[in-house]
C-alpha cells in the first residue's frame, strides 16, 4: 500500500490480519454488488459488507455499533431492501447494457478519477498529532459511555430524530395506506353477482391454475377441454407482474385444426 | 424660497392623476382622457410656476429636500435641481400634456383601454421628473430604471406593427445598460463606504478619492448606460425600432424626453464623478460623437418610413449634444443642454405631426404619401416647420443650441466640430426630401380625402412652435438658467475654456 | 449713433410675412396689397434713414441699434443688433426699392394664381430675411438672415411644388445653400476661436493680431459661403434650376438682390481679406473663373430666363471679381451689384411680361418678332440689355469698365489673366444677351397660332420702367464725382489707389467696347437672317452640346456626390440592419443559443443527474488535490 | 498496521456505491448503492473516532443508522408506488420530465 | 458508571420548533382519529395555528441569544431566529396555498387511472396527510439553519428532505410525472445527503469535534495539514450546493419544480432555499471563516457558473414552473455573493434577499396554480399567452414579480441585488458582482419574455382559464404581492430590523 502520511498509531497484530482478510472481500463484494445483473445478488453483498463492517467497528472499539449495524442494517433494513426486491419481481434482471450515450465511459472515468484522487488525497493528509484511541472514552464500557454523550450532549438530536421515525411512518402510510371506500363485497354479494351476470359460464367459479399432469404451479393457465389456455385461471397479480409462463409446452397432444373441427 | 416642497409636490401630482383616472370607469375613455389632460395641464403650470422661483445665479442645488430612505445603505430620497435638471424638468412637464392633447385617440389601437394609457402616461411622468430631479445616485438609478417599465408597456400595448418586440429590444438594450451601470453604483458605494461612510450624494461622492483604473470602469459602466439610452452610435439600434413601434405620444416622450436621462446623466454624473476619466475617453467619445452625426443623418436619408427617419435624425442630432457635452467648453455645455430642450420640441412636433399624418393615411411609409400641401396645408406646414427645426433653420431654437455645440467644440476640438458641420448639410437632405416626397408634387391616390389638422390638434401643436420660435429669438430665459450650472460644473471638474487664438499668442 | 428705427425695417414685412400666412385664406383679398404695403413701408424707413445718413458726416453715418442679447455663454456674446452704414443702406434701399417694384409687378403677374397671397407672404419674407442679412452687426446675425434668404428662395423656387421638377429644384437650391451656410459657419467658429467674436466691429478691430493663416481659413470659408449663395463656381448649380419659380421671384431674389449677398459678405469682410492675400485671390479667381462659367452657359440657352440666370451668375462674378480685387475693387463690385441690380431685374421682368403675354412659353425659339406686339417691355428689356453688354452711358458700362479695368491693373500675371477674362465675358455677355434680345424681339414670329402676345398691364410695365430708369442713369450717379466710392470708403477702408498702372481707363474702355461690337455683331450674324429651328438642333459640336448641359455641372455633382451619398447611404443602411444590429442581435442569438444547446444536458435521467452531482464532486476534489500538492 | 487503512477502504466502498448510483438502473439497487456510501461515511465517522479518541464520531454513525433507516421507509415506498404505476422499476424509465 | 450529567434544554427557545413539532403530531392524531368529513378544516385550522404560535414564539425569543439552547446542538441568535421567522412566515403563506387541496392527490396509493383513483376524486375526499407533512419539513427547515453541530445538521437536512420527498410525488393530475419527480427528488437527495455525511465524517477526522465552533477553532489551530479538512469542505458543500440548486447539483430542481403539486414547489422553493441558505451561511460563516482563502475560489466558480447556466438555460424553458426553477438556481448563484461576502454586511444582504426571493417565488408559484384548463394546471407557456387580457389582475400580480426576480427597482429583488452585490463587492468579489450583473441581464430576457406572452400576445381560444381563487389563495398571493412592492418601495425598516438583530454567536 501507499505510504500514509497520516500516522496514526499501529494496530495490534491480530486486527491487521482480520482487515487484511475482510478488507478486500468487502471491496470485491462492492464490487460485485456494482456488477451483479441481479438485484438479489447484489443485497445480498450489500449485507455482507455491512456485516464486514460491523466487524471493523467491533475492531475499532465500536461494539455498541457494531452490534447495531447487525441489528438495524443488516437485520432490518436490509430485510426491507429484499422484501421489496420480492415484491417488485426478485428475478428480474437488470441488463448492465448502458442505454444512456456517453454514460459508460464517464462514469469509468469517474470511477478511476474519483478513487485516485481520494485515495492520494489521502495519503497526503496530515492530522497533527497520533491514533488517541478509545481507551479512556471507552473506560466505562462503549454503551455507556455512548450513552452518556447520546443523553446529554446530543439529547437534542436524539429527541428529534424522532420526529424523523414519524415522519417516515407518516410517509409510508400515505404512499401506501389505501383505505376502503366502499365495503368490501361479501361472498354472498360476490355470489349473488355471479348469478346475476350478463353469462352464467363461471357460476361455477373461475378455473383452477396449472396443468395437472405436466406441470402445476400457480402461474401457468388452465387448458380448457379445447386445447386453449384460460386466461381467467391465474391470478391478476402474477399477469400484471409478466409472471406467468406460456401453458403451450405442457399440452399432451397438439391439437390441430383439422383435428378440432372433425 | 418658499418652504413648498416644490420637487416632491411636482413628482407626485402625475401620480395622484394616475391613481385618480385608475379609479374611473374602464368604459369611460374620454374621462380618463380629459382628466390625465387636466393633470398634466395642471403639473406644467406648477412646472412654470417652480422655475419662476428659481434662483438663477444661484449654482447650488435649489429646492433641496432631503429624507433617509433606506439609512442602512446611505441611500436618502435626496431631490434638487440646478439649472440643467431644471430645464429637463421643464421640457418633461410642458411636453406631457401636449403629448397628451396630441395624441387624444392614441390609446385606441392598443390592447388595453385607453385607462391604461393615460396611467401609464401620469406614471411616466412622475418618473421623468424624479430622474431629473434626484440628486441621490441610487434614487437616480431607481428612476431610472423603473421608467423602463411604463415605456415598455406603452411601447408594447399600444404600438404599431412589431411592438412587442420592439419593446423587448428596448427593455433589454435599456436593462443591460443599466445593469453596467448598477455595477458602477454598486463599487461607488463601496469606495464611498471605504472613505466616510457609504453614502449616494451626488456631491459627496464627487470628491471621493478614485484611482485611474478603477475609475476608468467605472466612468465605462456609467457611460454604456447613458450612451444607450441616448442613444450613441453604436449602440442606437433600439431606438428606430422602438420609435417605429411606438405611437407618436410615446415616441415624443421616448426621444424627447426619456433620451435626454443619458445625456443628462452624461453631465451630471460622468461628469462630476470621474472627472479624469472622462479626460482619459473623451478622445474616444468625441469620435464616436462625430460618427453618430453622420451616421445617423446618413441613415436617416436612407429611410423609407417617416418614424425610422425621425428617429435617426435624433441619433444624429444626439451626436451633437454628446459631442457638446464633451468638448469641455461653457459653449458646447449650455449649447448641449439647451439642445436637449429643443431637440424635445422639434421632435415632438415631428413625430406629432408624422404621426397624424400615419393615422390619416394609415401607413408612415414616405411613399404613400404626395401633394401633402394642397390637401391638408395647415398640416403640410407644420411639418414643413417642424423639418426647419430638426435642420436648425436660424430663427428657430435648435439653431442656436446647434451652433452653441458646434463654436463649442471648435475651439477645443476642431476637427470634431468640421466634421460635425457636415451633417448640417446633411440635415437639409433628410430634411427635404421626404417633405419634398410628401408635401409637394402632385397629389398621391389615396391622399385625396385626408383631412387637416382640427381644432384640438392645433391646440396641440400651437406651443410648440411659439416655443421653438420665440427661443430661437430669445433663448436667454433658458440659457441664463443653464449658464450659472455649467460654468460651475465645468470650474469644478478644472476645465477652462480655451481663450481665443490671438490672446494666447499674447501671452 | 443708434436708431430706433432700424428694427422696424426688418419687422414691417416680417409682419406681413406672419400676417398673411396665419391669416389664410381670410387675406386673400387684400393679402397682396398688405404685402406691398410692407415691403414700401420699410423702403419709405431705408429712405428715411439714408436721408438722415446724408445729413452727418462720413464718419458718422453709421448707425446701431441693439435690440437684446441673444446668446450669451461665456465669452461668446452675440447681441441681437443692427447695423447701418454706407454699405447696407445701399442694399436696404434696392432691396426695399427693386423688392417694392417687383411686389407691384407681381399683384398683377401672379393675380390669376389662388395662392397670389402666400406668394406675397414669402416675398415679405424674403424681404425681411434680406434685410436682416445686410443689417445684422455681426456674422451670427447676418447668418440667419442668409439662411432665411435662403428659405425664402427655397419656398419661392417651389412656390408651385406640385411640379416634381420644381419641387426638386427648390432642394437642390437649398442644399446646395447649405453647403455654403456650412462654410459660414465655420468661418463664423474659426473667428471666435481666433478672436474670441463674431461682431463685424469686433473682428474688424481683432483681425490685425490674428495670424494670417487663420484669417485665410476664415476667409476661405466665407468664400464658400458667398460661392452657395451667389450660385458662384463650383456651387452654381442650383441657380438655373430656380428659374423653376415665379418670374417676379427670379427678378428680385435671382437676379438682383440675394443672390448678390455673397458679394456683400465679402465687402463687408474687407477687412478680412485685406489681411489675407490668398483667399483674396482665391475670391478673384472664383469670380473670374464664375464669369466666364456663366457667359459661356448663357451662349448655349434656349429658355429666357435661364439665359438670364446664367446671365447672373456670370455678372456676379464680375462682383465677387471685384470684391476678389481687394480695396480697388469693392466700390466697383457694390455699384455693379447695384446697376445690375437694376437693368437685371428690369430684364427679368421683362422676360416675365414676355412670358406673360406668351402663355408662360419660355423657349426662345418659340418667341420672335414680339418687339412689335409689346413695345413698352421691347424699350425696356432693351435698355437693360444696353447697359448689361456695357454701352456707354448705360449702367453697365460704368461699373463693368472699373471691373475690368482695375483687375488689370492688380498688376503682373494675376492681373493680365484676370482683366483678360473679365474682357473676354463682356464679348461673350454681348454676343448671348444680342442673342437673346433677337431670338425675342426681333425676327419672325415662330409662336403658335392660339397664342396672342399683348402688352402686360400697367402694373407690370410700371415697374419695368422705373427700372429701366435705373438702367440708364445709376452707373452715372455712382461714378459722378466718385460718389458712391467715397460714399463706401469709411466701410472698406480704401488705400491708396494705384491708377493707371498698366492701362489707362480709356484704354480699357475702348478694348472692352470692341470686343462688345465684336460680340454683338457675331449674335447678328449668326442670328438675325437666319431662320431659328423651333426644336434646338442636334448635330452640334461637342461644346455646344456641353455648353447646353451647363458645362456638365449637373453631370459631374451627381457622379461625384450624388452617386457617392446614395452609395454611402445603401452602404450603412445595410451596415446597420447587418453589421451594428446585426451584432446585438448576434450576442442574443447566442445565448439563446446556448440556452437551447444547455437545456439538453437536462436529459431527464436521474442517473445523469447524479453523474452531474459526481462530476461536480470531483471537480471539487480534484482541485484541493491540486491546491495540497 | 495503520488504523488509516480503514480509511482506504471507506472511501474505496463510498467511490463504489457512488458510482454504483450513476450505473445501476433498478432504483432498489440505485438505493441499495446510496446505502453503501452511507455505510463508508460511518466507517470512516468510527476510525475518525478512534483516531480521536472521542465517541463523537460513533455517536453521528449511530443518527446515521437511524436516519438511514427512516430513509430507507421513505425511499422504498416511493419506489413501490412508482412501481406501482409503472410496472417497472427501472430508474431510466422515469424520464418523462426533462429538458 | 460516572455520574450522569443531566442535559439543559432551554425549552423557551426551543419552542418555535416544538411547538411545530407537537403541531405535527397532533396532525397525525388528527390522522388517526377524527373522522374523514372534518379533517381537512381541522388539520389545516391546527396547521396554521401551529405556524402562527411558532411565529409568535420566534418573536418573542428575538433578543434572546445564547450558543446552548440545546447543550450545544443548536443556538439561538439574531440571524437563525430571522431566519425561523422568514420561514414560518413563508409556511403560512405556502399553507394557504396547500389549503388549495384541488392540486393534491386523493388517495397517493391508488394507481394512477385506477378505478379506485376515481372514486376517491368524486368522492370529494382530501388527502390531509400533507399537512402534518408540511409541517414536519418547517420544524426541519427551522433546525436546520440553527444546528451547530454536524449531527444536528444531519438530522435537520433529513428532517426537512424526507416530507419534501414525499410531498412532491402527490399531485393530482399528471401523477406519473410527480410520482417521478419524488423519486428523482428522493435518490438524488439521498445521494447528495451521503456526501454531506461523508463530508462530515473528514470534518470530524479534521477537528475532532463534530460542533462548527470547533472546527472553527480547529482551522485557528491548524494542526497538520488542511487536506481532511478541505475534502470535508467540499463534499459538505455538495450536500448544501444540492440542496440550494447550484450548478452542478442543480439538476434535480427543474424536474422536481415541474413535477411536484404547484403549492408544493411553492413551499420548497421559498422556504428550502432560506433553510438550506440559512445553514450554509452559518456553516460557513461560523464554522469555515478561517478557511476562506481555501473554499472562496471554489464557491466563486460554482456562484458564477451558476449565475449564468441559470439564467441561459431558463432562456430555452417552454414552461413556466422549468423556467422558474431555472431562475431559482440562478438565483442560487446570486445568493452564493452573499456566503461570499463573509460580512456583516453579506449576512444582512443574504437574509433580505431570501425573504424578498421566497415572498415573490411564493407569490408567483401561487399564481401559477391559477392558471388552469379542464384538465387542471397549465404551464406550458405558449398557452399562457393572452393572460394580461383575459384577467389582468392576475397577469399583473405575475408580472410584478418577474419584475422582482430580475431585480427592476421599486421592486423588493432590486434592494436584494443591490445589497448582496454591494456586500460581495466589499469584500472583493468583483468577478461574481461583474457576472451577477451581466447575468441579471440575461435573467431579464426571459422574465420580459413571459411578460411579453401574457400582455403584448393575442390568447389563443383553447380553454385556459384563471380559476376565480379560494380566499386563501388570494390572501396568500395577494401578500406576497404587497410585500414585494413594499420592500421595494420602503425596504428600510426590514433592512433595520435585520442589521440590529442578524449575527452569529459562536
Amino acid at each position: 500500500m501507499i505510504n500514509l502520511a497520516i500516522e496514526v498509531g499501529k494496530t495490534s497484530t491480530p486486527e491487521a490480519v482480520l482487515f487484511w482478510f475482510l478488507a478486500p472481500l468487502a471491496v470485491i463484494a462492492a464490487l460485485g454488488m456494482l456488477l451483479s445483473k441481479k438485484a438479489v445478488h447484489s443485497a445480498i453483498l450489500l449485507a455482507w459488507i455491512m456485516i464486514t463492517l460491523a466487524i471493523f467497528y467491533i475492531a475499532q472499539d465500536a461494539v455498541f455499533l457494531g452490534i447495531v449495524q447487525i441489528v438495524v442494517y443488516t437485520g432490518a433494513v436490509m430485510m426491507l431492501f429484499l422484501f421489496i426486491l420480492m415484491l417488485v419481481g426478485v428475478d428480474s434482471a437488470d441488463s448492465l447494457k448502458e442505454t444512456i450515450p456517453g454514460l459508460r465511459p464517464i462514469a469509468i472515468t469517474a470511477a478511476i478519477g474519483f478513487g485516485g484522487l481520494m485515495l492520494s488525497l489521502l495519503g497526503r493528509a496530515t492530522l497533527g498529532h497520533g491514533m488517541v484511541g478509545l481507551a479512556d472514552a471507552n473506560a466505562e464500557g462503549n454503551v455507556p459511555a455512548l450513552s452518556q454523550l447520546l443523553f446529554s450532549r446530543y439529547v437534542w438530536p436524539f429527541e428529534v430524530v424522532s420526529a424523523l421515525l414519524i415522519t417516515a411512518a407518516l410517509g409510508a402510510m400515505v404512499l401506501a395506506h389505501n383505505h376502503r371506500l366502499i365495503a368490501r363485497p361479501t361472498q354472498r354479494d360476490l355470489s349473488i353477482a355471479r348469478f346475476r351476470g350478463e353469462s352464467l359460464a363461471n357460476a361455477a367459479g373461475l378455473p383452477n391454475p396449472g396443468v395437472y399432469a405436466l406441470h402445476n404451479a400457480v402461474d401457468v393457465p388452465a387448458l380448457l377441454p379445447d386445447g386453449t389456455a384460460s386466461e381467467a385461471s391465474v391470478s391478476a397479480m402474477l399477469k400484471a407482474r409478466g409472471d406467468v409462463i406460456d401453458s403451450k409446452p405442457f399440452q399432451l397432444i397438439e391439437l390441430t385444426d383439422e383435428e378440432g373441427e372433425k | 424660497m418658499s418652504n413648498v416642497n416644490w420637487l416632491t409636490t411636482l413628482g407626485i401630482l402625475p401620480l395622484l392623476g394616475a391613481v385618480f383616472v385608475a379609479f374611473l370607469p374602464k368604459t369611460n375613455a374620454l374621462a380618463a382622457k380629459r382628466a390625465a389632460l387636466a393633470t398634466t395641464v395642471f403639473v406644467a403650470i406648477a412646472g412654470i410656476a417652480m422655475a419662476t422661483q428659481f434662483q438663477r445665479d444661484n449654482v447650488d442645488l435649489q429646492f433641496v429636500e432631503s429624507h433617509s430612505w433606506i439609512p442602512t445603505f446611505g441611500i436618502n430620497y435626496a431631490v434638487g435641481v440646478d439649472g440643467i435638471a431644471l430645464v429637463l424638468i421643464l421640457l418633461s412637464v410642458l411636453l406631457a400634456p401636449i403629448v397628451v392633447l396630441a395624441g387624444w385617440n392614441e390609446a385606441s389601437g392598443g390592447r388595453w383601454s385607453a385607462k391604461t394609457f393615460y396611467i401609464l402616461i401620469l406614471i411616466l411622468e412622475t418618473m421623468m421628473i424624479g430622474v431629473f430631479a434626484a440628486t441621490d445616485v441610487f434614487l437616480f438609478y431607481v428612476f431610472f430604471e423603473a421608467m423602463l417599465v411604463p415605456v415598455y408597456f406603452l411601447i408594447g400595448g399600444f404600438g404599431t406593427g412589431k411592438r412587442s418586440a420592439a419593446a423587448v429590444k428596448f427593455l433589454l438594450y435599456s436593462l443591460f445598460g443599466g445593469l453596467l451601470m448598477l455595477a458602477s453604483i454598486i463599487a461607488l458605494y463601496v469606495i464611498s463606504g471605504e472613505q466616510g461612510g457609504h453614502t449616494f450624494d451626488t456631491v459627496t461622492l464627487s470628491h471621493l478619492q478614485i484611482s485611474s483604473t478603477t475609475q476608468n470602469f467605472l466612468f465605462l459602466g456609467f457611460f454604456i448606460a447613458f450612451a444607450i439610452k441616448a442613444p450613441l452610435w453604436p449602440f442606437h439600434t433600439w431606438l428606430p425600432d422602438a420609435a417605429d413601434a411606438a405611437t407618436p405620444g410615446t415616441s415624443v416622450l421616448l426621444l424627447g424626453v426619456l433620451d435626454k436621462v443619458g445625456t443628462f446623466g452624461m453631465i451630471r454624473y460622468c461628469l462630476t464623478l470621474f472627472p479624469d476619466a472622462t479626460k482619459t475617453f473623451t478622445p474616444v467619445i468625441l469620435v464616436l460623437a462625430v460618427i453618430s452625426i453622420i451616421y445617423g443623418a446618413f441613415l436617416a436619408i436612407g429611410q423609407t418610413d417617416f418614424k425610422r427617419l425621425i428617429a435617426f435624425t435624433s441619433i444624429s442630432h444626439f451626436g451633437f449634444i454628446t459631442m457638446g457635452i464633451f468638448a469641455m467648453t461653457t459653449q458646447g455645455h449650455s449649447g448641449a443642454t439647451l439642445y436637449m430642450f429643443n431637440h424635445g420640441f422639434s421632435t415632438a412636433a415631428l413625430f406629432l405631426v408624422a404621426g397624424w399624418m400615419a393615422s390619416r393615411r394609415g401607413s408612415s411609409k414616405i411613399s404613400d404619401f404626395g401633394g401633402l400641401q394642397r390637401v391638408t396645408p395647415v398640416m403640410a406646414w407644420v411639418f414643413f416647420f417642424a423639418g426647419m427645426s430638426s435642420l436648425a433653420l436660424p430663427g428657430l431654437s435648435s439653431f442656436v443650441s446647434e451652433f452653441l455645440v458646434l463654436v463649442g467644440t471648435y475651439t477645443r476640438y476642431p476637427v470634431a466640430a468640421i466634421v460635425g458641420t457636415f451633417g448640417i448639410v446633411l440635415a437639409a437632405l433628410y430634411i427635404l426630401i421626404p417633405i419634398q416626397r410628401s408635401l409637394h408634387g402632385p397629389i398621391m391616390p389615396g391622399n385625396e380625402g385626408l383631412t387637416d389638422l382640427n381644432l384640438r390638434e392645433k391646440i396641440a401643436i400651437a406651443p410648440v412652435i411659439a416655443i421653438i420660435l420665440v427661443l430661437g429669438f430669445y433663448p436667454s430665459p433658458l440659457l441664463n438658467v443653464i449658464n450659472p450650472t455649467v460654468t460651475h460644473n465645468l470650474s469644478v471638474t478644472g476645465h477652462t475654456d480655451p481663450a481665443p487664438s490671438i490672446e494666447k499668442a499674447g501671452k | 449713433m443708434t436708431s430706433n428705427y432700424l428694427v422696424y425695417l426688418i419687422a414691417l414685412p416680417l409682419f406681413g410675412s406672419a400676417l398673411l400666412l396665419l391669416a389664410g385664406r381670410k387675406a386673400d383679398k387684400w393679402g397682396h396689397l398688405l404685402g406691398t404695403a410692407m415691403s414700401g413701408g420699410a423702403f419709405v424707413i431705408g429712405l428715411y434713414e439714408f436721408t438722415q445718413m446724408l445729413g452727418r458726416s462720413n464718419e458718422q453715418r453709421a448707425v446701431t441699434q441693439k435690440l437684446f442679447n441673444w446668446i450669451s455663454v461665456g465669452s461668446f456674446q452675440v447681441d441681437a443688433g443692427l447695423m447701418l452704414d454706407q454699405l447696407s443702406i445701399c442694399f436696404v434701399l434696392l432691396i426695399t426699392g427693386v423688392g417694392t417694384l417687383i411686389h407691384i409687378y407681381s399683384i398683377a403677374y401672379m393675380s390669376h394664381d389662388l395662392d397670389r397671397r402666400r406668394f406675397f407672404a414669402f416675398l415679405n419674407l424674403f424681404i425681411a430675411a434680406m434685410l436682416l442679412l445686410v443689417l445684422g452687426d455681426s456674422y451670427l446675425n447676418l447668418y440667419v438672415g442668409w439662411e432665411g434668404v435662403g428659405l425664402a428662395s427655397y419656398l419661392l423656387i417651389g412656390f408651385w411644388n406640385q411640379k416634381p421638377t420644381y419641387a426638386t429644384a427648390a432642394k437642390k437650391a437649398f442644399v446646395a445653400n447649405r453647403v455654403g451656410d456650412m462654410g459660414l459657419s465655420l468661418a463664423i467658429m474659426i473667428s471666435f476661436a481666433t478672436l474670441g467674436t463674431v461682431s463685424f466691429a469686433g473682428v474688424k478691430e481683432h483681425a490685425g493680431q490674428a495670424s494670417t493663416g487663420a484669417l485665410t481659413a476664415i476667409g476661405i470659408m466665407l468664400l464658400v459661403a458667398a460661392t452657395g449663395k451667389s450660385a458662384q463656381f463650383p456651387l452654381q448649380a442650383w441657380l438655373g434650376d430656380a428659374m423653376a419659380g415665379p418670374t417676379p421671384v427670379s427678378a428680385l431674389i435671382h437676379a438682383a438682390t440675394m443672390v448678390t449677398a455673397g458679394v456683400y459678405l465679402i465687402t463687408r469682410s474687407n477687412f478680412i481679406f485685406d489681411a489675407a492675400p490668398t483667399a483674396q485671390l482665391c475670391v478673384a479667381i472664383i469670380g473670374a473663373i464664375t464669369l466666364l462659367f456663366g457667359a459661356v452657359v448663357g451662349t448655349a440657352k434656349d429658355d429666357i430666363k435661364k439665359a438670364l440666370a446664367a446671365s447672373t451668375m456670370s455678372q456676379i462674378g464680375y462682383m465677387i471679381l471685384g470684391a476678389g480685387l481687394g480695396p480697388a475693387g469693392y466700390a466697383f463690385a457694390i455699384m455693379h451689384l447695384l446697376t445690375h441690380g437694376f437693368f437685371k431685374a428690369g430684364m427679368f421682368l421683362g422676360a416675365g411680361s414676355v412670358m406673360h403675354g406668351m402663355d408662360d412659353e419660355v423657349n426662345m425659339r418659340r418667341y420672335g418678332g414680339l418687339g412689335k406686339f409689346m413695345p413698352i417691355t421691347f424699350a425696356t428689356f432693351g435698355l437693360g440689355y444696353l447697359a448689361i453688354i456695357g454701352v456707354p452711358p448705360f449702367a453697365g458700362f460704368y461699373s463693368k469698365d472699373k471691373i475690368i479695368e482695375v483687375a488689370f491693373n492688380a498688376g503682373g500675371i494675376k492681373g493680365i489673366t484676370l482683366g483678360s477674362a473679365a474682357l473676354l465675358g463682356a464679348a461673350i455677355t454681348a454676343f448671348y444677351m444680342t442673342r437673346v434680345v433677337i431670338l425675342t424681339f426681333v425676327g419672325n414670329k415662330r409662336w403658335a397660332e392660339k397664342a396672342h402676345p399683348h402688352e402686360s398691364p400697367a402694373l407690370m410695365w410700371l415697374p419695368m420702367v422705373l427700372l429701366a430708369v435705373g438702367s440708364v442713369a445709376s452707373g452715372f450717379i455712382f461714378t459722378h464725382g466718385n460718389s458712391l466710392k467715397n460714399w463706401l470708403a469709411p466701410v472698406v477702408e480704401q488705400s491708396p489707389v494705384h491708377e493707371g498702372e498698366l492701362l489707362k481707363p480709356a484704354v480699357v474702355s475702348v478694348l472692352a467696347l470692341v470686343l462688345v461690337i465684336l460680340g454683338v455683331g457675331l449674335a447678328v450674324l449668326k442670328y438675325v437672317r437666319k431662320d431659328i429651328p423651333l426644336v434646338a438642333p442636334s448635330d452640334v459640336s461637342i461644346f455646344t452640346r456641353i455648353a447646353r448641359r451647363d458645362l456638365l455641372q449637373d453631370d459631374f455633382n451627381e457622379a461625384l456626390f450624388m452617386k457617392t451619398g446614395q452609395g454611402i447611404t445603401r452602404a450603412l443602411v445595410v451596415t446597420d440592419k447587418s453589421i451594428v444590429d446585426g451584432a446585438v442581435r448576434g450576442v442574443a442569438r447566442l445565448v439563446r443559443g446556448s440556452g437551447s444547446a444547455l437545456r439538453l444536458t437536462q436529459t431527464g435521467f436521474v442517473r445523469s443527474y447524479a453523474m452531474w452531482i459526481l462530476v461536480g464532486a470531483i471537480g471539487l476534489v480534484a482541485a484541493i488535490w491540486v491546491v495540497t500538492l | 498496521m495503520n488504523a488509516a487503512n480503514y480509511l482506504y477502504v471507506s472511501a474505496l466502498l463510498f467511490t463504489i456505491g457512488a458510482i454504483g448510483v450513476v450505473v445501476r438502473r433498478n432504483a432498489i439497487v440505485v438505493f441499495m448503492c446510496v446505502e453503501l456510501m452511507l455505510n463508508a461515511a460511518n466507517l470512516a465517522f468510527v476510525t475518525f473516532a478512534r483516531i480521536n479518541g472521542n465517541l463523537d464520531g460513533q455517536v453521528m454513525a449511530f443518527f446515521t443508522m437511524v436516519v438511514a433507516a427512516c430513509e430507507v421507509v421513505v425511499g422504498l415506498a416511493i419506489i413501490v408506488t412508482i412501481y406501482r404505476s409503472r410496472r417497472s422499476a427501472s430508474v431510466d424509465d422515469a424520464s418523462l420530465l426533462k429538458r | 458508571m460516572s455520574s450522569f450529567t443531566a442535559p439543559v434544554l432551554i425549552y423557551s427557545l426551543l419552542a418555535p420548533i416544538l411547538i411545530v413539532l407537537g403541531g405535527a403530531v397532533i396532525g397525525v392524531m388528527i390522522e388517526a382519529f377524527a373522522s374523514r368529513k372534518i379533517r381537512p378544516v381541522l388539520q389545516l385550522s391546527v396547521t396554521i395555528g401551529t405556524l402562527v404560535l411558532a411565529f409568535a414564539q420566534v418573536w418573542h425569543i428575538r433578543h434572546q441569544e445564547t450558543a446552548s439552547a440545546a447543550m450545544g446542538s443548536a443556538v439561538v441568535d439574531g440571524a437563525g431566529v430571522l431566519m425561523q421567522g422568514a420561514i414560518l412566515f413563508i409556511a403560512i403563506l405556502g399553507v394557504f396555498l396547500i389549503a388549495d387541496q384541488e392540486n393534491f392527490t386523493v388517495i397517493a396509493a391508488a394507481v394512477p387511472g385506477s378505478e379506485e383513483e376515481t372514486q376517491s376524486i368524486q368522492s370529494g375526499e382530501q388527502l390531509t396527510e400533507v399537512y402534518p407533512l408540511t409541517l414536519f419539513a418547517v420544524a426541519g427547515m427551522m433546525l436546520f439553519p440553527v444546528s451547530t453541530d454536524l449531527i444536528t445538521l444531519f438530522v435537520a437536512l433529513e428532517m426537512l428532505s424526507l416530507p419534501l420527498y414525499l410531498m412532491a410525488g402527490l399531485s393530482r393530475r399528471r401523477r406519473l410525472m410527480s410520482q417521478e419527480a419524488a423519486l428523482k427528488y428522493f435518490l438524488l437527495g439521498a445521494f447528495s445527503s451521503a456526501f454531506f455525511l461523508f463530508g462530515a465524517a473528514y470534518l470530524y477526522g479534521y477537528a475532532g469535534t463534530v460542533s462548527l465552533s470547533g472546527i472553527g477553532a480547529a482551522i485557528t489551530a491548524a494542526n497538520g495539514n488542511t487536506v481532511f479538512l478541505l475534502i470535508g469542505i467540499a463534499f459538505l458543500s455538495v450536500g448544501l450546493l444540492f440542496k440550494i440548486g447550484a450548478v452542478p447539483f442543480h439538476a434535480w430542481t427543474p424536474d422536481v419544480y415541474q413535477g411536484a403539486p404547484t403549492p408544493i414547489t411553492a413551499f420548497m422553493a421559498a422556504a428550502t432555499k432560506i433553510a438550506a441558505f440559512g445553514a450554509l451561511l452559518r456553516i460557513f460563516y461560523v464554522g469555515f471563516e478561517n478557511a476562506y482563502w481555501d473554499w472562496r475560489p471554489l464557491i466563486t466558480v460554482i456562484a458564477i457558473i451558476t449565475m449564468l447556466f441559470g439564467s441561459v438555460v431558463a432562456i430555452a424553458q417552454r414552461d413556466i414552473k422549468r423556467m422558474l426553477a431555472y431562475s431559482s438556481i440562478a438565483h442560487a448563484g446570486f445568493l452564493l455573493a452573499g456566503v461570499l461576502a463573509l460580512s456583516k454586511a453579506g449576512l444582512d444582504a443574504s437574509i433580505f434577499y431570501l425573504i424578498a426571493y421566497g415572498v415573490a417565488t411564493l407569490g408567483a408559484f401561487g399564481v401559477v396554480t391559477l392558471v388552469r384548463d379542464s384538465s387542471g394546471e397549465i404551464t406550458d407557456l405558449n398557452r399562457w399567452a393572452g393572460l394580461g387580457k383575459r384577467s389582468p389582475f392576475v397577469a399583473t400580480l405575475f408580472a410584478t414579480f418577474l419584475l422582482a426576480f430580475a431585480g427592476i427597482p421599486l421592486t423588493s429583488g432590486f434592494i436584494g441585488k443591490f445589497s448582496i452585490f454591494s456586500a460581495a463587492y466589499e469584500n472583493g468579489n468583483k468577478s461574481v458582482v461583474i457576472v451577477g450583473v451581466l447575468s441579471s441581464a440575461i435573467a431579464a430576457y426571459f422574465y420580459i419574455r413571459v411578460i411579453v406572452l401574457m400582455f403584448f400576445s393575442d390568447p389563443v381560444e383553447d380553454g385556459t382559464s384563471v380559476i376565480i381563487p379560494s380566499f386563501l389563495t388570494r390572501l396568500s398571493i395577494v401578500t406576497a404581492f404587497a410585500i414585494t412592492i413594499f420592500l421595494g418601495l420602503f425596504p428600510a425598516p426590514l433592512l433595520n430590523f435585520i442589521s440590529s438583530t442578524a449575527i452569529f454567536i459562536r
